[in-house]
């Protein structure tokens, strides 16, 4: 199992190489710099060259690159170019937010999409099922923005059940945090749901065919017992390998998502890295989201070890 | 055994919902391909009067801010995301096909270059990415062809690779190196159909997807000049005005939805009736 | 040929009261157009530690009949049970699911096919064997749930159980996997195994040891076994009586010595004279043509005309009816030639 | 057997989530000491402050976080071109006009070090400002700033300068502790001597900021406790309000105005404002190098279309000059009274576009309605066949576009403040920093200078007037509209006032009526 891990952890080193080295080029294709944002209309080549002396965008890109590899290996991202504030305590800072958004919306998915791929599964061919692969084909259809402004407006722009944007902190204020959160979860996690129920009745459908179905109800299983724990458990394996793909989503849905409820999280950070320019902060933020992206991938590859005790031992 | 019985004499299923979401489809390309003859207005023409006109008899589906009809401006739309989404894919698959086939064909150290490179891409959320590159090239049409294009290269890749990678050691292919075909001649005979199922599924359903990253972006900011009507534009433009003009947000979206829905359902027909492996899995 | 039951085959009627009693049995499967009969007049009894044969080939419905004793058709939209199924002096056909769900496991067990594919992948064995005492409250804990598994896994000669009802199925080989797929069934203590052709997956030595095993454990426990096989050579040397099905319907019925002495059904003839016997050199005859599929078989006349040397103008009109002694039964309208 | 512990693994996740926030400094004792919807006000801004530095901000969002942290030596009356003391309790000016003397407020202290403000902090922010700061072009009038004694300080001139004292009275002319900017500089932090002082600020959630302990208490706000909500999202501010998560919106967007004014418990305030916008057209490149295309521009544009479509028909038309009705200078002529294509094509005509030509339109893209200006101008100048295309990019690098004077056509607004100057003078004399049309001529040159000497107000308004003539018809900006200032309050706040400039310095008198 550790050398499992061990090699899983080598393998991912090449690629993350490989995003910092994509992170740092495309950001430096981006047409304007730091420097000429934070002066705006008052740049002149002179102050331009000054700042980028001071921030260092002065040496030539493989420089800049080496120094900040150099730095990033030991846990420096560097310096927000806009705001002087430190990239990692900027990336603290907005974690919470897309991390309690993700996993809300994975949260939502999994109550939703397991017992409804379920129930489609055991239900085949008939109205359940029906509806699951109607929600299954419908969720990943409805861009996640627009069910966004969609639940605004309902809920609260005319129910007035929530707020329609901005960020309250769980620990200031969890029933606000509650509130601020519900939206957003919901309209990010109707397509990991949809994907999910998809893979879930497929899943379902192949273990309730399997042997061990049947002689768990040779024995005197009941229909609970029988899906609950007989077939549950076999049938999370495909779901939670599909889950893991489904963070890329997650990550990228949240810079939606995050934008139109105003939530404070690591994509709106990307947009503003985006919109100032901020080199530093934007190169940042995508290596951190490409390693969460694949630490995440290794859990779920531990958790899929978790349940399929084939692979612990192999 | 039960098994064994429980779909005989069912005859294969001909999945009438991909069978109308092609239908529906092929309507939307038609309304699209025809739209300069079929839009009620010009899709640019302002109107004082129409201002934010409500659906109905003069403009069927309203009119936004700037008094310019809905209607028209959908369809005109349609045009901008179809036109995208085949574009953008239509890259992606030629560069992701040709560079995972080869990887796959060839082994060695390209397939380790180009693995990695797929992993790398893999691993930057789509969004992020198409982010990032659009601001890197700046908001025009190709550009944002060419955004879409590269975020969904590699998956077409990854597909291809291991594809050719299970055909390379098929007996058939074998057996048409054994008798002296050329490299190009077996890629393009033997392996290009055998890979040819789990493209075709992967392509419509990245239709699906190529259209909602389109209308993501636009909706963002990031996509085509401000005053064409993309869908994720008009979206946009419809959000602040939600409570006055419902429907400049409503329709886009619906729009949206169902196209990709259709592309969706095409593409799950699809999957289901072209990959050997689903197939085996439904009979059994 | 060398092991027989302790007792002596007896005429069915000085005997007790059958524990098992199966009168008329029709299973039909639902396909689009219509339903199906896959299991058709079936009719047969088991007495308390009787080991029974049914013999076919494959998708002949022997699987198909055990499901239904089991109750596991028929209770849902795919099939349709006829028929009378008495067991113990209950009609196991008028039970609820609640009613047999309490009779599964617990007096009627089932040791199936395929052992790769039996045991849960995901759960400890341990915890999978100690289930059946557990669920037919049998044990009063948890821990003596699994107290009882291990001494069955024991019993089916599983070394170090303890140890080894930690363990995951993959962590076993298929002949222990067998094993414990029979400890399963057995640690209901059950009056009837329904064994579905425990030994198929298995390799010969492996068969053999299984087998005995099975023949032991009727012998301790005194319960009964209807074992499914397409193999004569088992029912040759474990069995008491055999049945054997085509298309659905019992062809012909015998006490085993009976039956392998004096096949009277062709297509009994026929399955005996493609097995190799050992010490006799002669050619082995396949037997030409296949069985027909589900959806082929004839709605009227004998099903296995079409493959029947002997196949005259009355069997494309009707079935033949089961008939013959107390003790062989055929239904072949050739009997009377042979006879 | 039954494991049913993973449904608890995302529950723990979440949990886990909220738990890793980040380590503020600040004592939580002070972060909510007894902080209340009856003594917190909360005002939903636009953006996140971009910097707390009031020498750097260029932004309205940060100019309003800054202003109430920070004093200047002379404020903004509530009447509209007046000025009030601030740090500076009196003035006087040399009869030479070329020496500004200040009397300073004694008891006025830094929130951060509790220093009492002294003449040099105010020698030293002066001379911040005129060295390095965003506005330092205002003030290259200002040979020397001096301290005799702490609390006298006297501003030198190598001219005489009309604008000086508006100057000093913008927001951000404001008087830092020199000691914050040592220790790390100010973009996060308070420096200043303001009525209010900042507690916490976290980015993209709130600036939090308390009734200073520092200030005198005559001087002390009435409301405890301000908040400075970010909101980006029109539809969120406005949302927020009606069901009171906020007290206060500063700028109500034209479409919402009508639907607010209806919600019982809302104060809607709407007057004529100062920020107004333009087309701007590059004088250094062509086609508009060239006057008549310029004019061609200003005849084929429909103003009051673009006020109807895109300001909900509640911006003023800017027919003649670009200083409004409501100010003092403003100049009572028109110069394009209504879309003339006929005049327009001539024009263009005679400049041999007669087959019009292809530009490109640039605006920035973090403000919708100018986007939609720009979209309903495209289809304006269709009509003379200037072909344009609308680019729209981000704030930032939009304005190092203006800047670098690298655009052909763009729309955007100014927000005048006080002095005509400020309308005229940074815009249309040659050279200057937002001359980004790169206009020049000598007549207008002159006349913004004597604007700048001349302290009579009739002359300088005759003055002013000329030089809005020539501007106008030489239209190196089309102007448009000055757009309406809106602000929209619960009606349990009271004593705000909303101000035609951006300022908020009533916030100070604003008191909660709960």
């Amino acid at each position: 199992m550790i050398f499992y891990i061990a090699r899983r952890l080598l393998l991912a080193i090449p690629v993350l190489f490989g995003i910092s080295l994509v992170a740092f080029a495309l950001v430096r294709l981006v047409p304007g710099d730091t420097a000429t944002v934070m002066l705006g209309m008052q740049y002149t080549e002179a102050r331009g060259e000054q700042i980028r002396a001071e921030m260092g965008l002065d040496q030539p890109v493989p420089v800049q690159y080496a120094i900040w590899l150099s730095r990033a290996l030991s846990g420096d991202l560097g310096q927000s170019g806009f705001t002087g504030q430190p990239v990692t305590r900027a990336l603290r800072e907005r974690l919470p937010v897309t991390l309690q958004l993700a996993s809300s919306a994975v949260l939502f998915a999994l109550v939703m999409a397991l017992p409804l791929g379920m129930m489609a599964a055991v239900n085949r061919g008939r109205w359940p099922d029906h509806l699951a692969m109607t929600v299954g084909v419908a969720g990943l259809s409805v861009p996640n923005f627009w069910l966004g402004i969609l639940l605004i407006l309902l809920f609260a722009r005319t129910l007035g059940w929530a707020p329609s944007g901005g960020f309250i902190h769980l620990f200031e204020d969890p029933v606000g945090n509650l509130r601020t959160m519900i939206l957003p979860a919901f309209a990010l996690g109707l397509a990991v749901a949809a994907v999910l129920i998809r893979t879930m009745r497929a899943s379902m459908l192949d273990v309730l065919g399997q042997e061990y179905l049947r002689m768990a109800r040779a024995k005197g299983c009941g229909p609970l017992r029988l899906y609950g724990v007989h077939a549950f458990r076999n049938a999370l394996v495909p779901v939670l390998t599909v889950l893991g793909i489904q963070v890329g989503y997650l990550l990228g849905g949240s810079v939606v998502i995050e934008s139109v409820f105003g939530l404070p999280g690591i994509g709106l950070l990307a947009l503003e890295a985006i919109r100032n320019r901020d080199y530093v902060l934007l190169q940042g933020v995508i290596v951190f989201v490409g390693t969460a992206f694949l630490l995440i991938n290794l859990t779920v590859d531990l958790l899929y070890a978790w349940v399929n005790p084939q692979i612990r031992y192999g | 055994m039960v098994d064994s019985f429980r779909h005989a004499g069912q005859p294969l299923c001909p999945h009438p919902s991909a069978v109308a979401g092609l239908v529906v489809l092929s309507l939307l390309g038609l309304l699209a391909l025809f739209a300069p003859v079929i839009a009620p207005y010009d899709p640019f023409a302002l109107s004082g009067n129409a201002m934010l006109a409500p659906p109905g008899p003069d403009h069927w589906l309203g009119a936004d801010q700037l008094g310019r009809d809905l209607l028209s401006r959908l369809l005109y739309g349609a045009r901008i995301s179809f036109h995208v989404a085949v574009l953008s894919v239509g890259f992606a698959l030629g560069i992701g096909t040709l560079a995972g086939g080869i990887a796959g064909y060839v082994g060695g150290w390209i397939d380790q270059v180009v693995s990695r490179c797929v992993d790398v891409l893999f691993s930057i959320p789509d969004i992020l990415l198409a982010l990032a590159i659009m601001a890197a090239l700046g908001p025009t049409l190709n550009h944002l062809v060419l955004a879409i294009g590269i975020v969904y290269t590699p998956i077409f890749a990854r597909i291809a690779r291991g594809a050719v990678l299970d055909l390379r050691h098929a007996d058939y292919i074998e057996a048409a190196r054994s008798i002296g075909s050329s490299p190009a001649a077996i890629l393009y005979r033997h392996v290009l159909p055998g890979i040819l199922g789990p493209l075709v599924v992967q392509t419509t359903l990245s239709f699906a997807f190529a259209i909602l990253t389109e209308a993501a972006l636009s909706f963002l900011g990031l996509g085509v000049e401000p005053d064409q009507p993309s869908w994720g534009i008009l979206l946009n433009q419809g959000k602040d005005l939600m409570e006055r003009a419902w429907w400049i947000a409503v329709f886009p979206g619906l729009a949206i939805t169902l196209t990709v829905f259709c592309f969706n359902l095409v593409g799950d027909g699809l999957r289901d009736a072209l990959d050997p492996r689903v197939r085996a899995e439904k009979r059994a | 040929m060398t092991r027989r039951s302790p007792r002596e085959f007896e005429p069915e009627k000085s005997r007790p009261p059958a524990l098992l009693s199966v009168d008329g049995l029709r299973v039909s499967l639902r396909s689009r157009t219509r339903m199906l009969p896959a299991v058709q007049e079936v009719s047969f009894s088991m007495q308390r530690g009787e080991i029974l044969a049914l013999v076919g080939e494959s998708g002949c419905g022997k699987s198909l009949t055990a499901q239904a004793l089991l109750g596991l058709v028929g209770k849902n939209s795919l099939g349709q049970v006829e028929g009378s199924i008495r067991f113990k002096d209950r009609e196991l056909t008028d039970l609820s699911e609640r009613e047999m769900r309490a009779i599964r496991g617990r007096e009627i067990a089932w040791v199936s096919q395929d052992p790769m594919t039996s045991l849960n992948p995901v759960y400890p064995v341990g915890a999978q064997i100690a289930e059946v005492p557990w669920l037919h409250q049998l044990c009063r804990t948890r821990n003596q749930a699994r107290g009882v598994a291990e001494r069955w896994m024991d019993r089916v000669g599983i070394p170090d159980p303890a140890l080894r009802a930690r363990d995951y199925p993959f962590a076993f080989s298929g002949g222990m996997r067998q094993r414990l797929v029979i400890s399963m069934g057995l640690s209901g203590e059950p009056d009837l195994i329904i064994a579905d052709e425990p030994t198929t997956a298995l390799d010969v030595t492996i068969q053999a040891q299984i087998l005995d095993l099975l023949h032991d454990l009727r012998a301790q426990t005194g319960c009964a076994i209807l074992l499914i096989t397409h193999d004569l050579g088992v029912v040759a040397q474990w069995c008491d009586a055999a049945m054997v099905m085509y298309a659905g319907r019992i062809v012909e019925k015998a006490p085993v010595g009976e039956l392998l002495a004096n096949p009277t059904h062709p297509y009994t003839q026929n399955l005996l004279a493609s097995v190799p016997t050992p010490g006799h050199r002669r050619p082995l005859q396949p037997i030409p043509g296949q069985a027909p599929a589900l959806e082929d078989i004839p709605s009227r006349g004998c099903p296995f005309r079409e493959r029947c040397a002997l196949a005259r103008a009355a069997c494309e009109v009707h079935m033949p009816d089961l008939v013959g002694s107390a003790v062989h039964r055929v239904a072949c309208w050739d009997r009377e030639v042979k006879a | 057997m039954t494991r049913l512990h993973w449904i608890w693994c995302p529950a723990v996740f979440l949990v886990l989530a909220g738990c890793s926030r980040n380590a503020d400094p600040v004592p939580v004792t002070e972060r909510d000491a007894a902080r209340s919807r009856t003594n917190e006000l909360i005002v939903a801004i636009q953006s996140d402050a971009k910097t707390l530095d009031p020498h750097l901000a260029t932004d309205a969002a940060s100019m309003r976080v800054i202003e109430n942290l920070y004093d200047t030596l002379l404020t903004y009356g509530s009447a509209y071109g007046t000025l009030e003391p601030g740090l500076a309790r009196s003035w006087t000016l040399s009869d030479d006009g070329l020496t500004y003397t200040f009397q300073l407020r004694t008891n006025a202290c830094f929130h951060h070090t509790g220093r009492p403000v002294l003449a040099d902090d105010v020698v030293y922010s002066l001379d911040r400002m005129r060295s390095s700061g965003a506005r330092s072009s205002v003030f290259a009038p200002v040979s020397s700033v001096t301290a005799p004694t702490p609390h006298t300080v006297i501003v030198t001139l190598t001219t005489p300068l009309a604008s000086l004292l508006a100057h000093l009275a913008h927001p951000m002319s404001a008087v830092v502790d020199r000691e914050q900017v040592g220790a790390g500089g100010l973009k996060r932090a308070d420096g200043g001597s303001g009525p209010y002082a900042l507690i916490e600020w976290k980015a993209q959630q709130y600036a939090r900021l308390k009734a200073a302990d520092t200030a005198p208490a005559s001087l002390r706000p009435r409301v405890p406790f301000l908040t400075y909500r970010p909101l980006p999202d029109e539809t969120a501010r406005t949302t927020a309000l009606r069901t009171g998560e906020v007290d206060l919106l500063l700028d109500v967007a034209g479409k919402d105005v009508q639907s607010l004014q209806q919600v019982p418990g809302i104060v809607v305030e709407s007057q004529p404002g100062t920020f107004w916008e333009y087309i701007g057209l590059n004088c250094t490149r062509p086609p508009f190098d060239d006057i008549r295309v310029r004019q061609a521009v200003a005849w084929a544009v429909d103003r009051d279309l673009i006020n109807q479509l895109v300001k909900f028909g509640r911006a003023t038309v800017l027919d003649g000059g670009p200083i409004p009705p409501n100010h003092w200078a403003y100049a009572p002529f028109t110069m394009y009274p209504a879309r003339n294509l006929e005049r327009a094509r001539a024009l263009l005509a005679e400049a041999g576009l007669a087959d019009g030509v292809d530009v490109e339109l640039l605006v920035s893209s973090d403000f919708p309605y100018q986007v939609k200006a720009a979209e309903v101008i495209k289809q304006l100048l269709k009509d003379i066949n200037l072909r344009v295309t609308v680019r729209a990019m981000e704030s930032g690098v939009f304005f190092h576009a203006l800047g670098q004077k690298d655009f052909t056509m763009t729309l955007v607004g100014w927000l005048g403040f006080v002095d005509p100057d400020e309308w005229l003078g940074l815009l249309f004399r040659s050279g200057a920093l937002w001359n980004q049309q790169g206009y020049g001529n000598p007549e207008v040159d002159q006349l913004i200078e004597q604007g700048r000497s001349v302290t009579d107000r009739a002359k300088r308004q005759d003055i002013y007037r000329r030089a809005q003539e020539i501007v106008a018809l030489e239209a190196p900006m089309v102007f448009l509209y000055v757009n309406e200032r809106t602000s929209a309050h619960l009606a349990d706040v009271k004593g705000f006032v909303n101000h035609p400039t951006v300022t908020t310095l009533s916030l100070r008198e604003t008191w909660l009526d709960r």
